[in-house]
């Protein structure tokens, strides 16, 4: 009952929300939420096709690592907004069109 | 019974959560709604067995990833005035009917590719007998010192220049 | 006496190593450098004449000490090429380090007198070091090219020590022109070098005498002149420039400008005579190139030329300067006449007489010092009665006078009475030579009238100066003010050249008495140098000396009776008229000056073009600067710099951005109307078109971006055939 | 190929981990950087000198020991390839010795002080690229490479007139460069494009020698056109009396450190060209013009001598006494006599020391004095009497002088007696006119000398310092090298001996 298509259906879910999050919103930190949907839908992916199809690790390992670039992706893009926030005093994003100011 | 009780709650709370997250108009109840979907992702990682993944995504997600969100968040509200010397205001909203119209129209459309994708790929599936749960963290512990050694000694090396470029970043400058 | 590295070498090496030591010490411990700079010299003038005496009770012709070491060697496969270095002592050499170092040992001490209240007193004793290894190896060496080496250094020293006073601008010019007027004849000295190397392929002294021997000379060079002719002659051009000879005699005068210690030593005693010394040397060269009358003319107009002009000097150092070219004129005019010994003896002797006159120069001209100038006075006609003043320097200046101007029994007599004998004697062989001959005669009796002019007008007299003369405190005996110069004056004695005492007791020759140096000197013509190899330095054992035989060193010998007493009576005329002419010059110069008979007035208005000539040096000097340099090499130095950088570079080089320039504009032109409006202007119109489109899509915002992606993503996807 | 050292990378890469050093510290760290650069450099002369040590000097031709070769761009048979032979030592240790001293006499740049030593390490890097390159494309590469840090080391820190003087240099060498590339060209299509297609020691002996080309309907000697592009090539930068007027500009608006580098290296570059490909690679025409390239140094000497003696910029005066000197190189390489070469080689070593000794003198007086008038426009002196103001820097000048005009004692008179008795007999009348040069030599020096350091003081001279412990520091190697391998030039002329003699058999029998 409980197959790959369920997972499968929840990470379209997934991936078709972010997609609509990072479209949708105009500001840099809802985009980023998107962006976390996106990763988690892939993530899941893996997991799902490693336990049903595969079934070894190497799916979860490649989890484990988009877990951890996302971590990372967070941590970096967070502070440039920080940053960008200090010089700008916004987080609008279509105040970041112009490559230098 | 158990498995599939944890799964429907499961798929339920993920799938709430980042529907929340699209339509919610307040961006810390969309943070806290993502916060939801990403518990939800945990426990469907459970549902497949994946002991260690469950756990990695809690302990990352909801307690690094959302909480640098919501400090992110915090950080970027600075005074009362809800607009800055430009004019512009400084927590955008959440998006306005162009944009959600614009957007529902993309996610069709990758919606209609996606199932197309799958629609081949789910006609070749054959579902077959699964073998039992077992732990698998001893398991990906030994994978990653020995076959992925290099992905994982990169993903430290990326791990360590995120952290220090954040903070490089982040700091501010005089001038 | 056995001859290894430490009985030689330290005769060089020791004023070498207190150069050395002085060069960094000479700042801070003045007064120990210059014990150094003495000290070295007299171990140095120790070591020698322990080779001296060696030599001297050996006695013989052929013993000799010869050896070598490799300074490089850049032989590959079947190209040899090697440069020996080495040391060639015989008894011209033994002789020469004798003399070199004694009279350098006394000016030394001297200048402890002289220059010490010198705010350069250390430096001049470091260049003085220096001066002193670089000649004794000159005398030391075995081939040419060292000579070459030791040569250049000196000039360098000469250079130094001539502009030692450096505030004064002549002194500055007057260096310069020693140098440069000497490196004339030093690239002529090089050529020479190259071409005996091109036919010996050595440049040893022996391997040269060999090949003469063995007729590797007597090829053609270019235009027809004999290589031995070409040869000789280059080298013959180092001595002219080092020795000051015509025509290149300008710089020594202007040489003056050095302190008097440096011009006794340098330019009186020992480089000037290295031209000599390097003439000697080879000989055998000059005879073999028949350049013999060319010397000997050359040194005939110089011993003239340089006399005359000393007549009208008023400065006593110019006085010396003159008789110091003239001097060298005969030394010259001696190898040229082929009396190889009485040349090579009237360098010596001329070393002692004419460093001891100018060191007694020297001390008249410290001890007279103007109050007003603050300076030291060297114009004689400022001086006048310093006789009573200053008795040894008087005593010393005399003797030394009586030997230069020629009068018997002292060395000058000796030597230039043979010079001028053997002159007479080619004269009548060679009527040529009768230039030559007169000339030396000539200049014998101007030596001897300007040289006791100088007598008295700077000791005899009334003073002329009365105030200077006051100042002048009376000089005492003082070990480093007369005591050298009365050593050196008692050498000028005839009898410690012309005797016949050696080691070995009175010479006997074939049962006959002979005076030692003639005896001891052979010309290299007469020796066989073809058994001859060099040794390497390790090397003790010597040649035994032989005997003299009396074909060896009598110009009489094989000649018949009649010849034989012809020569003899040659020799007794040239003296008769060599005393005749001294005592005469004597009488004349006290006739004007110190009984004040003839009025030199009277002759300076006779002979008025005359005097203007003598007092301009015969134009030399401005014939070779104003003339030569300043209108002809500078010019044309300013003409080629001009052109280089004002023609060559400015429209050859930079003219072609002017070229470019212009097909710049060509195909500029071509661009604007044909391809630009026609071709281009169409396309551009396009262009902009797209370009508005483009530009609309670069719109940086980022959610643009990302549904393009997605648009485009999926229309790939769509026309995938999965 | 054998178990190699390697040495020769790590002399050609250290400044280049130079170069990397200085750019990664902070630009305010002026000190740091001078000291960086300061110790790299001296870490390099020190390998320099480890490679002496290790030298072979009995082995003619390359030093196997020391070769290092990798495939670089296979597909052209391109290789990475460095070696070492007694031609390329002497020219590497004078690297190592003046880029070290540069730096301390740089020690006193203030403008962008970094950039400045990142380009001086690299310019280093390069010309020890040059000398130790054993592939002619790569040599060619590091040629060109070269040229960069050059134009803007005169055209940043150069006088008033640097834009104009290093363009003008850069055009001039980029000109013969582009000569050389084209025969480096042919060579390849000439010999098959083979393995050893750029190997400058395959390509050697006449192997073209009877080909021809077919050029304008007529048949021209293939060796001979090409002899003629590459002498070109190499002219530019001795440079050659037609080719030397970048010389006097660039010499006086390039700053102190780098006019020492330009005259005291990389007009070497040249020569050393002519050692290493042009005469190898086309003996037969090279004998054959043999006589042009004697004839061409003597008016180098000659006409270098004549222009110096009338220069008014002590600087231009010393530059065109380089054009003087290299004419002797020129000469003794004419010669092609073991005398002639291994004095040419000798007279490259030598006249790199004192050329660099009067350089770096006059920067000294440069950095007090702000002009370098002997005399004025105006006629007036420029200095005077700086013997009296000055006497530790004149002792200096005095030895550099010497040296420069050949003074025995001191290194320039072994090589050029070598040149002399290496050449006379092939070229007398050359010979005779050549020692005119000699003469004029010391007379333009001398005259110098006269103007600027005898008679008093003059008002502007008499607030000039004394050399200082810095500049006596990097002076005293350079006086010893002058006088110590004036006194015995053993060590040096040891090591070449083979190689130039390797080269001169093999030209002799042409």
């Amino acid at each position: 009952m409980i197959s790959l298509s369920s997972y499968l259906f929840i990470s379209f879910t997934l991936f078709i929300a972010g997609i609509a999050v990072m479209i949708a919103r105009k500001n840099i930190i809802a985009m980023m939420l998107g962006i976390e949907l996106i990763l988690n839908s892939a993530a899941l992916n893996f997991a799902a096709y490693s336990r049903f199809v595969n079934n070894n690790l190497e799916g979860h390992l490649m989890s484990l690592f988009i877990i951890v670039i996302a971590a990372a992706e967070a941590a970096v893009g967070l502070a440039i907004v920080i940053r960008f926030f200090q010089i700008k005093e916004t987080i609008h994003i279509d105040d970041a069109a112009q490559l230098q100011s | 019974m158990f498995e599939n009780t944890l799964f429907f709650l499961s798929a339920t709370l993920t799938i709430v959560g980042a529907a929340g997250v699209v339509f919610s108009k307040n961006l810390m109840h969309a943070c806290v709604l993502l916060l939801g979907s990403l518990f939800g992702i945990a426990g469907l990682y459970a549902t497949i067995g994946a002991d260690f993944l469950a756990a990695s995504q809690l302990v990352i997600y909801a307690g690094g990833v959302v909480i640098l969100m919501l400090f992110a968040v915090m950080l970027t509200g600075g005074s009362a005035d809800s607009s800055n010397k430009f004019g512009i205001e400084k927590i955008p909203g959440m998006g306005s009917t162009k944009t959600y119209v614009i957007a529902g129209f993309s996610v069709l459309v990758i919606s209609f590719t996606i199932l197309k994708l799958m629609a081949n790929f789910m006609k070749s599936y054959k579902a077959g007998e699964l073998p039992a749960f077992s732990s698998t963290v001893e398991e990906i512990g030994t994978l990653l010192v020995t076959d992925h050694v290099l992905a994982f000694e990169i993903s430290s090396i990326l791990l360590l220049g995120a952290l220090v470029g954040a903070a490089v970043i982040a700091r501010p400058r005089k001038g | 006496m056995e001859y290894t590295i430490s009985t030689i070498a330290p005769i060089v090496l020791l004023p070498f190593f207190a150069f050395v030591i002085n060069a960094f010490i000479v700042k801070r411990f003045t007064s120990l450098a210059v014990f150094i700079s003495c000290a070295s010299i007299i171990g140095s003038f120790f070591y020698a004449a322990r080779v001296f005496f060696d030599f001297l009770n050996v006695f013989s012709a052929d013993y000799y000490i010869h050896k070598t070491f490799t300074w490089f060697d850049l032989s590959y496969g079947s190209f040899p090429f090697k440069l020996d270095m080495g040391i060639y002592i015989d008894n011209m050499t033994a002789t020469m380090l004798f003399m070199v170092t004694g009279v350098a040992s006394l000016i030394h001490i001297f200048s402890t007198y002289y220059m010490h209240d010198d705010k350069r007193y250390g430096r001049f004793f470091v260049y003085l070091s220096l001066f002193t290894s670089a000649m004794l190896a000159l005398v030391l060496s075995e081939n040419l090219i060292s000579v070459f080496i030791f040569w250049e250094l000196m000039g360098f020293c000469s250079y130094s020590l001539i502009g030692f006073y450096y505030e004064k601008e002549g002194a500055g010019n007057a260096s310069i022109k020693a140098f440069m007027t000497t490196r004339v004849g030093d690239v002529f000295f090089l050529l020479g070098i190259l071409a005996i190397w091109s036919v010996v392929g050595s440049v040893s002294f022996v391997d040269i005498y060999q090949a003469i021997g063995m007729g590797k000379f007597n090829g053609l060079y270019a235009l027809g002149i004999p290589l031995a002719t070409f040869a000789g002659f280059s080298i013959f051009m180092g001595t002219i420039g080092k020795s000051a000879q015509f025509p290149l005699q300008v710089w020594l005068p202007d040489a003056m400008w050095g302190p008097t210690p440096c011009s006794a030593l340098i330019h009186a005693a020992t480089m000037v005579a290295a031209g000599v010394y390097l003439s000697l040397r080879c000989y055998p060269l000059m005879e073999a190139g028949h350049l013999t009358m060319f010397i000997a003319y050359i040194g005939g107009i110089t011993a003239f030329g340089a006399a005359t002009i000393a007549l009208v000097q008023t400065d006593i150092k110019a006085v010396l300067a003159y008789s110091t070219i003239s001097q060298l004129g005969y030394m010259v005019l001696g190898v040229g006449v082929g009396s190889y010994n009485a040349a090579f003896m009237h360098l010596i002797t001329h070393a002692v007489f004419k460093a001891c006159l100018f060191l007694s120069a020297g001390s008249v001209i410290h001890s007279l010092h103007d109050h007003h100038t603050h300076a030291h006075v060297q114009e004689m006609p400022r001086m006048g009665g310093l006789r009573t003043k200053m008795p040894y320097t008087f005593l010393a200046m005399l003797l030394c006078t009586f030997a230069i101007a020629g009068i018997p029994f002292f060395s000058g007599f000796v030597s230039k009475d043979r010079i001028l004998g053997d002159a007479l004697l080619m004269a009548l062989d060679n009527k040529a030579y009768w230039g030559p001959a007169v000339l030396g005669f000539g200049g014998a009796l101007l030596t001897a009238f300007y040289m006791f002019r100088m007598m008295f007008l700077t000791f005899f007299g009334e003073p002329r100066d009365k105030e200077l003369y006051d100042h002048t405190k009376k000089e005492g005996l003082s070990w480093n003010r007369n005591v050298p110069l009365l050593i050196l004056s008692v050498f000028t004695l005839g009898v410690f050249f012309s005797g016949s005492l050696t080691g070995q007791g009175f010479i006997k020759v074939s049962s006959e008495k002979y005076e030692w140096f003639k005896t001891l000197i052979v010309n290299p013509t007469k020796t066989d140098f073809s058994g001859r190899q060099a040794q390497p330095l390790s090397f003790t054992a010597n040649p035994s000396g032989e005997t003299f035989s009396k074909s060896k060193y009598d110009s009489t010998y094989g000649l018949s009776e009649e010849k034989a007493h012809h020569i003899h009576h040659v020799h007794h005329i040239g003296a008769l008229v060599s005393i005749i002419i001294a005592f005469s010059g004597v009488f004349i110069s006290a006739m004007m000056y110190f009984w004040r008979s003839w009025n030199p007035g009277f002759w300076v208005s006779l002979f008025s073009r005359w005097y203007r000539a003598l007092q301009n040096k015969y134009y030399f000097d401005d014939f070779y600067i104003k003339g030569l340099i300043q209108k002809g090499l500078l010019p044309l130095n300013r003409l080629l710099a001009f052109i280089d950088m004002g023609l060559y570079d400015r429209y050859a080089i930079d003219g072609w951005e002017k070229v470019n320039r212009a097909l710049f504009t060509i195909s500029k032109w071509f661009d604007n109307i044909i391809v630009d409006t026609v071709a281009v202007d169409g396309t551009g119109a396009s262009v902009r078109f797209f370009n508005v489109i483009l530009r609309t899509i670069q719109s940086g915002k980022i959610q643009f971006y990302f549904i393009m992606i997605i648009l485009v993503l999926t229309g790939y996807i769509w026309t995938l055939k999965i | 190929m054998q178990a190699s050292s390697n040495l020769l990378n790590w002399i050609l890469w250290t400044p280049f981990i130079g170069v990397i050093g200085v750019l990664l510290l902070p630009k305010s760290k002026e000190n740091a950087i001078r000291w960086w650069s300061l110790i790299n450099t001296a870490v390099t002369f020190a390998l320099t000198l480890v490679l002496y040590s290790k030298f072979d000097t009995t082995v003619p031709g390359m030093q196997t020991a020391f070769n290092v070769k990798m495939p670089w761009i296979s597909s052209f048979n391109i290789f990475y390839s460095l070696g070492v032979d007694g031609i390329s030592l002497p020219m590497i240790i004078l690297t190592g010795l003046l880029f070290f001293l540069c730096i301390l006499s740089s020690w006193t740049v203030n403008k962008q002080v970094k950039g400045y030593f990142a380009l001086f390490l690299f310019l280093q890097s390069t010309v020890f690229g040059v000398f130790l390159a054993m592939d002619f494309f790569l040599f060619y590469v590091y040629w060109e490479v070269m040229l960069i840090p050059m134009f803007f080391l005169i055209g940043i820190w150069g006088g008033e007139n640097r834009e104009y003087a290093a363009v003008k240099f850069f055009l001039y060498t980029f000109f013969g460069s582009i000569l050389m590339l084209v025969g480096m060209v042919a060579l390849y299509y000439a010999s098959g494009k083979g393995v050893d297609s750029f190997n400058i020691l395959a390509l050697q002996g006449g192997k073209f020698s009877s080909l021809n080309l077919e050029l304008f309907g007529t048949s021209v000697s293939f060796a001979k056109l090409f002899f003629i592009f590459l002498f070109i090539g190499f002219a530019i930068k001795v440079p050659v009396f037609p080719f030397h007027t970048w010389l006097p500009h660039a010499h006086v608006q390039a700053p102190t450190a780098v006019s020492v580098i330009l005259a005291g290296v990389l007009l070497k570059m040249g020569t050393y060209g002519f050692l290493r490909i042009a005469y190898p690679i086309f003996p037969a025409a090279s004998v054959h013009f043999a006589d042009a390239i004697a004839w061409l140094g003597l008016v180098n000497v000659i006409y270098g001598a004549f222009c110096a003696m009338a220069q008014t910029d002590v600087k231009k005066l010393v530059a065109y006494s380089s054009v003087s000197h290299m004419g002797f190189v020129m000469l003794g390489l004419a010669a092609m006599t073991v005398t002639g070469m291994n004095g040419a080689v000798l007279q490259m070593f030598n006249h790199g020391t004192s050329t660099a000794m009067m350089f770096l003198l006059i920067g000294i007086l440069y950095e007090r004095s702000h002009h370098r008038w002997i005399v004025r426009p105006d006629g007036s002196k420029g200095f005077g009497g700086l013997y009296t103001q000055l006497p530790r820097f004149s002792i200096v000048f005095i030895i550099a002088m010497f040296a420069s005009m050949g003074l025995p004692g001191l290194s320039g008179f072994i090589s050029e007696a070598l040149i002399f008795l290496g050449i006379y007999e092939k070229y007398t009348t050359i010979t005779v006119l050549a020692l005119i040069g000699l003469l004029l030599g010391a007379a333009y020096l001398l005259w110098m000398f006269k103007r600027m350091f005898f008679g008093d003081v003059i008002e502007e001279c008499k607030s000039y310092t004394d050399m200082n412990a810095r500049e006596i520091a990097y002076m005293v190697p350079l006086c010893v090298a002058v006088i110590v391998f004036g006194i015995y030039p053993a060590p040096v002329l040891n090591v070449m001996r083979a190689s130039v003699g390797k080269l001169v058999s093999m030209l002799a029998t042409y």
